[in-house]
């Protein structure tokens, strides 16, 4: 029998540090996406809330309880965080296993609100885009969900794509240190 | 000159650069016209087609003559405007389109040519013989045409480009920019208030007036202090709105460090903005026109509101016997200006009759400037009057022919701007753009008081669009003079001889040329601009288009207005491609994709290759490798004889599931999977709605409404999105859900005789071939992991694919492979699959490469009658289901040990090789182990009722002329007894 | 007056006074045989040949605004003749060789320049392809040479070869292929035409198409009716418009492709060099400016303008390409409106209308074809069938599935291309 | 250009796909005729000016939109979701 090692999708990558902006990575455990099916999406955000504590997020809302967290991720679409949801819940909806589809990210600091704004086509001002708002929208050709946290940016795409945006975000990060 | 006690420069902080390889001193605040004309500097330029030496002109970056190239070596930058490039300490500024320099330029001899050389006279020689164009006049005209010269190494400079949104964006930060900009601030409107200048104030800074009975200098300082100051308020120094877009966005180049000796490297040199904004204000002034006369293009003459700007902001004397040239009151304050900073000014000469400006220096009324002299720099000018012809001698004449508003970003939406008589401009009109308003200048308004009257009017309205109610403001009073003009395009030619009036000081256009043009039938203004290069140089015609069109008028008998206009379009200043394209440099250009496998394959150092954004490997090299082919020809055999590992986790997987599941995949594929067993595998065929082959892929059922769908790697967006748009079009009723689990999942192919053995020794529960059939699929667990398995083959093998959570890729790819190695196999790349499934007759996209069908890959009869698909329809067209269709089949060299290539074509025995003759091509090529000679897939011509011919396999590129067999596209194991065994 | 050396020479001498119009300026005649409706680049070729190769006499050219002021007047001014199926093949083989002896024909220099072509491609799969067109160039008499990387290098050094996202791994050298003044070609064959008889008449917008019991009569125009036996459609960007005045919904859509230029600049790019992967083409002209393109905005429009996301992916592609492009400036962006068939190749045929003749569908690709497009319109106006080399270009391919010609293999659907 | 998305709000063209006439909405049946499948995939009406066409909010939430704008100005004036359009009425124009 083998031990397989598990490695996170920023391994070797992250943190880093430039200047004041920091970039880590947030490890997931369990990330499920959940669509409810046709005709369900009231019974289906109940069922939610009785089985992890959070409802269906609204588009472009989060919902938290504790470590679980809801991100909207599209139309009919959203994804837990930080639970193992129950199989029952899949009469409601269609339950699929994310949590090694993506990496996620923390960008802190000032001026990240300036990183991202040399990286997403997307109005990120502080009125427009408050902590627990989120986004999809696109990082320099990647497909990204964005979400505001209370300290900063929680940042999400495609696992294969780390790297290049690991990458485009610390030299964005350079950019921004050196204009401070 | 310097004058005393004039200019907004740092005479306490000196800086040096160099011009042409000579020192220039400057101060700070200088810009590299400013510095330079104030130590003497005559010639900046040599013009584009005749060389002729040519002065600075303005003092902005409508500048068509002072186009320098700063630095050397790789930050070469050619075609910067001098008027606008500040000066920092050792800068190198050289000039161009000149040998050796402009001063001194050989070029010039151009210009003795000149009749030769009119409008369009190489659209009428060059013609005999032909071979001499290309060789030899082509090559003249392109050397010395173009400005300045790209350095030829690769750019280095760090560029970038970033997103902003506001409420208001203010075009420019001049006494219109500005007041607009503070009434909506205070309002608390989200402002960006952008300028071009490092410093905000616009006309402000170059002219001696006062504005709320202080300096506008100071006016205009206070109220950036005030705005700086402000949360809502992002001030855009040194940044260019470049051009307007559709919704409200609009493009702006921002310099960033372009005026700075040393940035660091991780200092952008320039960022491109996409500003998003619900309401703009185009406050971006009114750029000064000259008049044409016989010689006026001669280093020294320079527009009127220049010579004063040079003097009120840089303290700078553009010449020290100065005359003015001028057709409105406008002008009159040049020679005001000079006259009390204690230059001689030898004469305001205004050619209306009735002028009635006042001033301490000579003036002339009902006069016009009709010549001038002086090769190297003005030295004379010709001034014809009711009196007769008066000689002046001058260094320095400042023309005004008027002012036209700067209306080129309205534009930008191919709106066309209106001829106004009063101002003798053309002013924007209502709509251009959407959500875009002119004001003060830009608009026509010409006093100053006017232009902040009319901007906090704007400003106002602009804030009732935003729901916003303005706080109060008060406009401040300002200088609210008369503005009186009358049209003035050119001084009739009275000297004999071969002289010249220029319009388009870049490219070189005499009135000449456009009133040749007219004569020649290109009467409209597009065709006189094409014909004659007007306004198609860098200034893109902003100094000289409105003459040119007044010329034209008056060539064709017609009024301005009829006349009409060319097109202004984006953008409003040269852009370097640096900027634009920031970010791309190198890998930038698109993102990288790699799997989990990927560090594991480069330390066994495999080179890679690129497949839709991801790296996979093409073989992987052991020691005593010479080739490529050595491994390959390893790697097959070690498949086809124990057993290989690949990653398959490219290939695109979608879930789906849902009631309605099996009957969604009934209407995207070909055949049916609603039939499909829960636990087991079929390969489908998609096509688009005309009927032709989208992609293919195997589908696996593994609940009673849960479908795992693989794409090909290359096509797997390309399917999510169809998938997407058949279930939101047309099958809205049908409940279904899914999402891609690409990157969920680390998938593996495990292939080969040993496979299943491979597998057992890592499998939690061991399977053989009753609980795993061929096609069968399900759950698995690897040391507690959670798995899936499939047995599907694309080598015709006994094989599988395992697919694990990401997580553990890395982990169970080494594993995979060392286990592989003891058992006699290991790690196969791209370059072995594909020669399996060509020994298999399987289809990859160079076969389905968007031309076939099902019919032409021999898959019709897979098409579904009991049910309708995607594609259908078109697929039973006539044309699509005829036997002279190109049909898919393998060929076989007669000649064993004959190389075959990808890319020849088929022809028929005996048959000349034409094109028309042509049979079909080969899609795919590969040496075959197993068959020990090369196979190759293509598309012939009635191809499966030609198994057994003859045919001449051509490829003249590559000089392959051989003979093949066509044969069936399947060669290795036709019964298919491996996979299954 | 025939142009010459020595004309402009005499000229030059006394004062440039005795040049005359390009071409006449008339007002329409009340009828005329042939009408075709359109005084682009196309519609001018076609008046052309009917009047110098089959005979034509009485013939109209009639322009809604001034002759050239389309696509010929705003493109990259690409000449080449590099297709793979039959059908294209043949015909665009047809059409490089009347460029090159289009100046001697029209004693006219459109600057026509053989400066060679480079299709780059970045992979195995390219390759092959880039073969298997480059063999039916060949085949078809036409030049083509694959040249690996380092072949490229010798002649683009200039490249990124050591960083670039794509790796070039070789190009599909065509050395015939190169580039012309794109102005001249209209100026030179409406000087041709008008010199053999053709009325040239512009600011005349057709707006209505006179039909009886199936058979075309004339045409309504803002100068009024004019009566004409046979008329022709050559309008490509107003395609769908002006055949709905016959009745007609053809299977164009229009959208925009954006053209750039830079300031001019001393020469430093000599080919025409296209690189597939990053949708980017680029040339420099005779007067010093980088004249480059990309793939089209990718949605309907007639704006003749395009946005910024298409702009900058031009330009990205020019900085992964050929980063030493960094400093040189764009000076003016435009947009033409491409007339855009399914399959991606053009339609020359006749109509359900007798006597009405439908030019239609250059999508992107429409310069290079201009003199083989009017060759051909005008000889199945002239001889009521097909021109040998355009015989596959007809309109009802989409709905039979017969000769589709999707030289891209993208799909023979709207907007795939 | 930016679009109005019923669920994620005004958003960069670059963020779509643009797929063409909303004629795609109306399928014609498998034995409609080749004239209604030659109209349905090939000819178009091709608007100079209002137009209703089909977009992709791809990088964004996936959905299919109807948009209705002008070809010539490139005003939108509105944006609905393909599925809601679909099921409101047979027709999409």
């Amino acid at each position: 029998m083998a031990d397989y090692i598990a490695k996170t999708p920023c391994d070797g990558l992250l943190p880093q540090t430039i200047g004041s902006l920091t970039l880590t990575e947030t490890a997931v455990d369990r990330m499920t996406s959940f669509m409810p099916w046709k005709g369900r999406e009231k019974t289906a955000s109940k069922a939610l809330k009785a089985a992890c504590g959070v409802a269906f997020p609204g588009p472009n809302e989060t919902s938290a309880s504790g470590d679980v967290q809801a991100i909207w991720t599209g139309r009919g679409q959203c994804f837990i965080l930080g639970v193992e949801l129950p199989d029952g819940l899949s009469a409601e909806g269609a339950l699929t296993d994310q949590s090694d589809a993506w990496a996620v990210m923390s960008l802190r600091g000032d001026a990240a609100v300036d990183v991202l704004a040399r990286l997403c086509p997307v109005d990120l001002r502080d009125a427009a885009f408050k902590p627990g708002d989120t986004v999809r929208t696109e990082m320099q050709h990647m497909m990204v969900s964005v979400t505001r946290m209370d300290d900063g940016f929680q940042i999400m795409v495609m696992r294969s794509f780390a790297k290049t945006a690991v990458h485009d975000l610390t030299e964005t990060m350079k950019a921004i240190a050196a204009r401070a | 000159m310097r004058i005393n006690g004039k200019g907004l420069i740092d005479r306490s902080t000196p800086i040096s650069f160099s011009f042409d390889g000579k020192k220039v001193q400057g101060f700070q605040g200088d810009t590299v016209a400013s510095a330079a004309l104030a130590e003497g500097r005559k010639i900046f330029g040599r013009s584009f087609k005749y060389h002729r030496p040519r002065g600075v002109m303005t003092t902005g970056s409508e500048e068509p003559n002072a186009l320098v190239t700063l630095h050397s070596g790789a930050a070469q930058d050619p075609n910067m405007r001098a008027t606008t490039q500040e000066i920092f300490e050792g800068l190198q500024v050289r000039g161009q389109n000149a040998w050796p320099s402009v001063d001194r330029d050989l070029m010039g001899v151009n210009d003795l040519l000149a009749p030769f050389f009119g409008a369009g006279f190489y659209y009428k020689t060059f013609m005999w013989p032909g071979a001499l164009w290309e060789k030899l006049w082509e090559p003249m005209i392109r050397r010395a045409a173009g400005l300045g010269a790209l350095s030829g190494e690769h750019d280095t400079s760090r560029n970038e480009k970033a997103y902003a949104f506001c409420d208001l964006l203010v075009i420019g930060a001049g006494p219109a920019g500005l007041m607009a900009a503070l009434t909506a601030a205070r309002a608390g409107a989200d402002v960006i208030l952008a300028d071009e200048d490092a410093r905000l104030g616009g006309r402000l800074l170059l002219e001696d007036e006062e504005i709320e009975g202080k300096p506008g200098h100071v006016w205009a300082a206070d109220v950036t202090a005030e705005l700086m100051g402000m949360d809502n308020v992002r001030v855009m120094t040194r940044t260019t709105v470049t051009g307007a877009f559709d919704q409200g966005t609009y493009g702006a180049l921002e310099r960033v460090a372009q005026h700075v000796a040393a940035p660091s490297n991780d200092t952008p040199r320039e960022c491109f903005w996409r500003i998003v904004a619900k309401r703009a204000i185009l406050a971006a002034g009114a750029l000064e026109r000259s008049v044409a006369f016989a010689n006026n293009d001669r280093p020294g003459i320079m527009m009127a509101g220049a010579v004063r700007g040079y003097l009120n902001r840089w303290g700078v004397a553009a010449g020290q016997k100065v005359a003015v040239f001028g057709n409105n009151d406008n002008a009159w304050r040049t020679a005001r200006d000079l006259k009390s900073a204690g230059v001689d000014v030898v004469a305001m000469i205004d050619s209306r009759k009735d002028a009635t400006g006042e001033g301490d220096f000579p003036i002339i009324t009902g006069g016009m400037v009709s010549d001038t002299r002086g090769r190297s720099g003005l030295r004379e000018i010709t001034v014809q009057s009711a009196s007769g012809d008066q000689k002046f001698e001058v260094d320095c004449l400042g023309v005004s022919g008027g002012w036209n508003p700067s209306v080129h970003m309205m534009c930008h939406m191919n709106g066309r701007p209106a001829w106004d008589e009063a101002t003798q401009s053309f002013l924007p009109v209502d709509n251009m753009v959407p959500g875009l308003k002119a004001v003060g200048s830009a608009a026509g308004k010409f006093s100053t008081q006017a232009v902040l009257e009319d901007a906090h009017a704007e400003a106002i309205s602009a804030l009732l669009d935003l729901g916003l109610t303005s706080a109060d403001t008060v406009i401040p009073t300002a200088e609210d003079g008369a503005h009186n003009i009358e049209g003035l395009w050119e001084v009739p030619h009275i000297s004999k001889g071969y002289k010249r009036a220029w319009l388009d000081f870049q490219n070189d256009v005499s009135t000449k040329d456009v009133r040749q043009a007219a004569k020649e039938n290109f009467a409209s203004v597009e065709h006189m601009k094409r014909y004659t290069t007007q306004g198609m140089a860098p200034d893109q015609g902003k100094n000289s288009n409105v003459n040119a069109l007044a010329i034209l008028a008056d060539a064709t008998g017609r009024d301005i207005p009829t006349t009409g206009t060319t097109t202004f379009r984006p953008p409003y200043v040269p852009v370097s491609l640096a900027a634009l394209g920031a970010g791309a440099r190198g890998k930038g250009f698109a993102p990288e994709r790699f799997v989990t496998s990927h560090q594991a394959t480069v330390d066994r150092n495999a080179p890679m290759i690129e497949a839709g954004l991801w790296y996979r490997p093409s073989y992987y090299p052991r020691p005593g490798e010479k080739t490529w082919r050595d491994s390959c020809d390893r790697e097959v055999n070690m498949v086809r004889n124990a057993v290989g590992v690949t990653d398959v986790s490219t290939l695109g997987k979608i879930d789906i599931q849902g009631p309605d599941a099996g009957k969604f995949l009934d209407f995207v594929y070909i055949n049916m999977f609603s039939t499909l067993k829960v636990g087991r595998v079929r390969y489908g065929l998609m096509l688009r709605e005309d009927g032709h082959v989208m992609d293919d892929g195997t589908t696996a059922r593994m609940g009673e409404n849960h479908y795992v769908m693989t794409t090909t790697t290359a096509a797997a967006g390309q399917v999510m999105k169809h998938l997407e748009f058949v279930h939101q079009v047309h099958c809205t009723d049908m409940d279904v859900r899914m999402i891609s689990t690409t990157e969920q999942w680390a998938q593996f192919a495990v292939a080969g005789p040993k496979s299943r053995e491979l597998l057992n020794s890592i499998l939690d529960e061991k399977i053989d071939n009753e609980s795993w059939p061929f096609m069968a699929c399900g759950e698995v667990s690897l040391s507690g992991v959670n798995g899936r398995l499939f047995r599907i083959s694309f080598s015709g093998e006994h094989a599988y694919e395992i697919a694990v959570p990401s997580r553990y890729g890395d982990a169970l790819f080494r594993d995979l492979v060392s286990r592989a190695e003891t058992l006699g196999g290991g790690v196969y790349g791209m370059e072995a699959l594909n020669v399996l499934r060509i020994e298999k007759g399987f289809i990859t996209h160079a076969e389905i490469h968007g031309r076939v069908t099902a019919f032409d890959i021999g898959m019709g009869r897979m098409v579904s009658a009991k049910k309708d698909c995607i594609g259908k329809t078109a697929s039973q067209r006539p044309g699509l289901n005829l036997d002279e269709r190109e049909q898919l089949v393998g060929l076989k060299p007669l000649d064993g040990a004959q190389q075959l290539s990808s890319g020849a074509h088929l022809f028929t025995k005996g048959d000349a090789l034409t094109a028309d003759n042509s049979q079909g091509y080969v899609t795919s090529v590969g040496y075959s182990t197993s068959l020990e000679c090369f196979l190759g897939m293509g598309f012939l011509v009635n191809g499966r009722a030609r198994i057994g011919e003859q045919i001449q396999f051509i490829d003249r590129l590559r000089d392959i002329i051989t003979t093949v067999e066509v044969v069936e596209p399947v060669v290795f194991d036709p019964e298919g007894g491996r996979a299954r065994g | 007056m025939r142009f010459s050396a020595w004309q402009v020479l005499k000229e030059g001498l006394t004062g440039n006074k005795g040049w005359t119009p390009h071409w006449r300026s008339p007002e329409p005649k009340a009828e005329y045989d042939i009408i075709i409706i359109g005084g682009g680049g196309h519609g001018l070729s076609t008046a052309y040949h009917l009047a110098a190769k089959y005979g034509g006499k009485r013939i109209a050219v009639l322009e809604k605004g001034y002759i050239g002021g389309g696509n010929v007047g705003r493109n990259t001014t690409i000449v080449r003749a590099n297709y793979f199926l039959k059908g294209n093949s043949e015909f665009y083989s047809h059409s490089l060789k009347l460029w090159e002896r289009m100046e001697k024909d029209l004693n006219y220099n459109a600057m026509h320049s053989q400066r060679g072509i480079l299709n780059l491609f970045h992979s195995d799969g390219q390759r092959d392809a880039a073969a298997r067109r480059g063999n039916m160039m060949i085949n078809q008499g036409d030049d083509a040479i694959l040249l690996d990387r380092q072949g490229v290098r010798e002649i683009v050094p200039y490249l990124d070869y050591d960083n670039i996202r794509f790796p070039v791994y070789g190009a599909l050298y065509h050395k015939r292929g190169g580039t012309a003044r794109h102005d001249a070609v209209a100026w030179g064959y409406a000087r041709g035409a008008d010199q053999r008889g053709v009325d040239i008449i512009q600011n005349c917008e057709v707006t209505g198409i006179d039909i009886e019991n199936g058979v075309v009569k004339g045409v309504q125009t803002s100068k009024g009716p004019i009566k004409a036996k046979k008329v022709g459609m050559v309008v490509a960007g107003r395609s769908s418009q002006v055949a709905a005045m016959a009745g007609m919904q053809v299977p164009i859509e229009s959208t925009v492709l954006q053209a750039f230029v830079t300031e001019g600049l001393k020469p430093v790019l000599d080919n025409v060099v296209t690189f597939g992967m990053g949708h980017f083409y680029i040339s420099q002209s005779d007067k010093g400016g980088l004249v480059f393109g990309g793939d089209i905005d990718m949605y309907a429009s007639y704006a003749q303008r395009g946005n910024l996301p298409t702009t900058e992916h031009v330009v990205e592609a020019a900085m992964t390409l050929m980063p030493m492009i960094g400093k040189a400036k764009m000076l003016r962006s435009w947009g033409g409106i491409m007339d855009m068939s399914p399959d991606g190749s053009p339609v020359i045929d006749k109509t359900h209308v007798e006597g009405l003749y439908l030019n239609c569908g250059w999508n992107y690709g429409g310069f290079k074809a201009v003199p083989a497009s009017g060759d051909c319109f005008a000889h199945l106006m002239a001889k009521d069938e097909p021109h040998p080399v355009a015989a596959k270009f007809r309109l009802d391919r989409f709905r039979t599935g017969q000769n589709i010609l999707d030289e891209e293999g993208s799909g023979s659907q709207h907007n795939l291309h | 250009m930016r679009i109005k998305c019923p669920l994620c709000g005004e958003r960069d063209r670059r963020e779509f796909y643009y797929q063409g006439a909303a004629i795609a909405l109306n399928r014609p049946a498998p034995d409609a005729g080749d004239e209604a499948w030659n109209d349905y995939i090939h000819n178009r009406e091709n608007p100079a000016g209002r137009t209703k066409d089909l977009w992709h909010h791809e990088a964004g939430c996936s959905a299919w939109l109807v948009v209705e704008r002008n070809t010539v100005t490139h005003e939108i004036y509105g944006v609905e979701l393909a599925e809601d359009v679909k099921r409101g009425s047979k027709n999409a124009d």
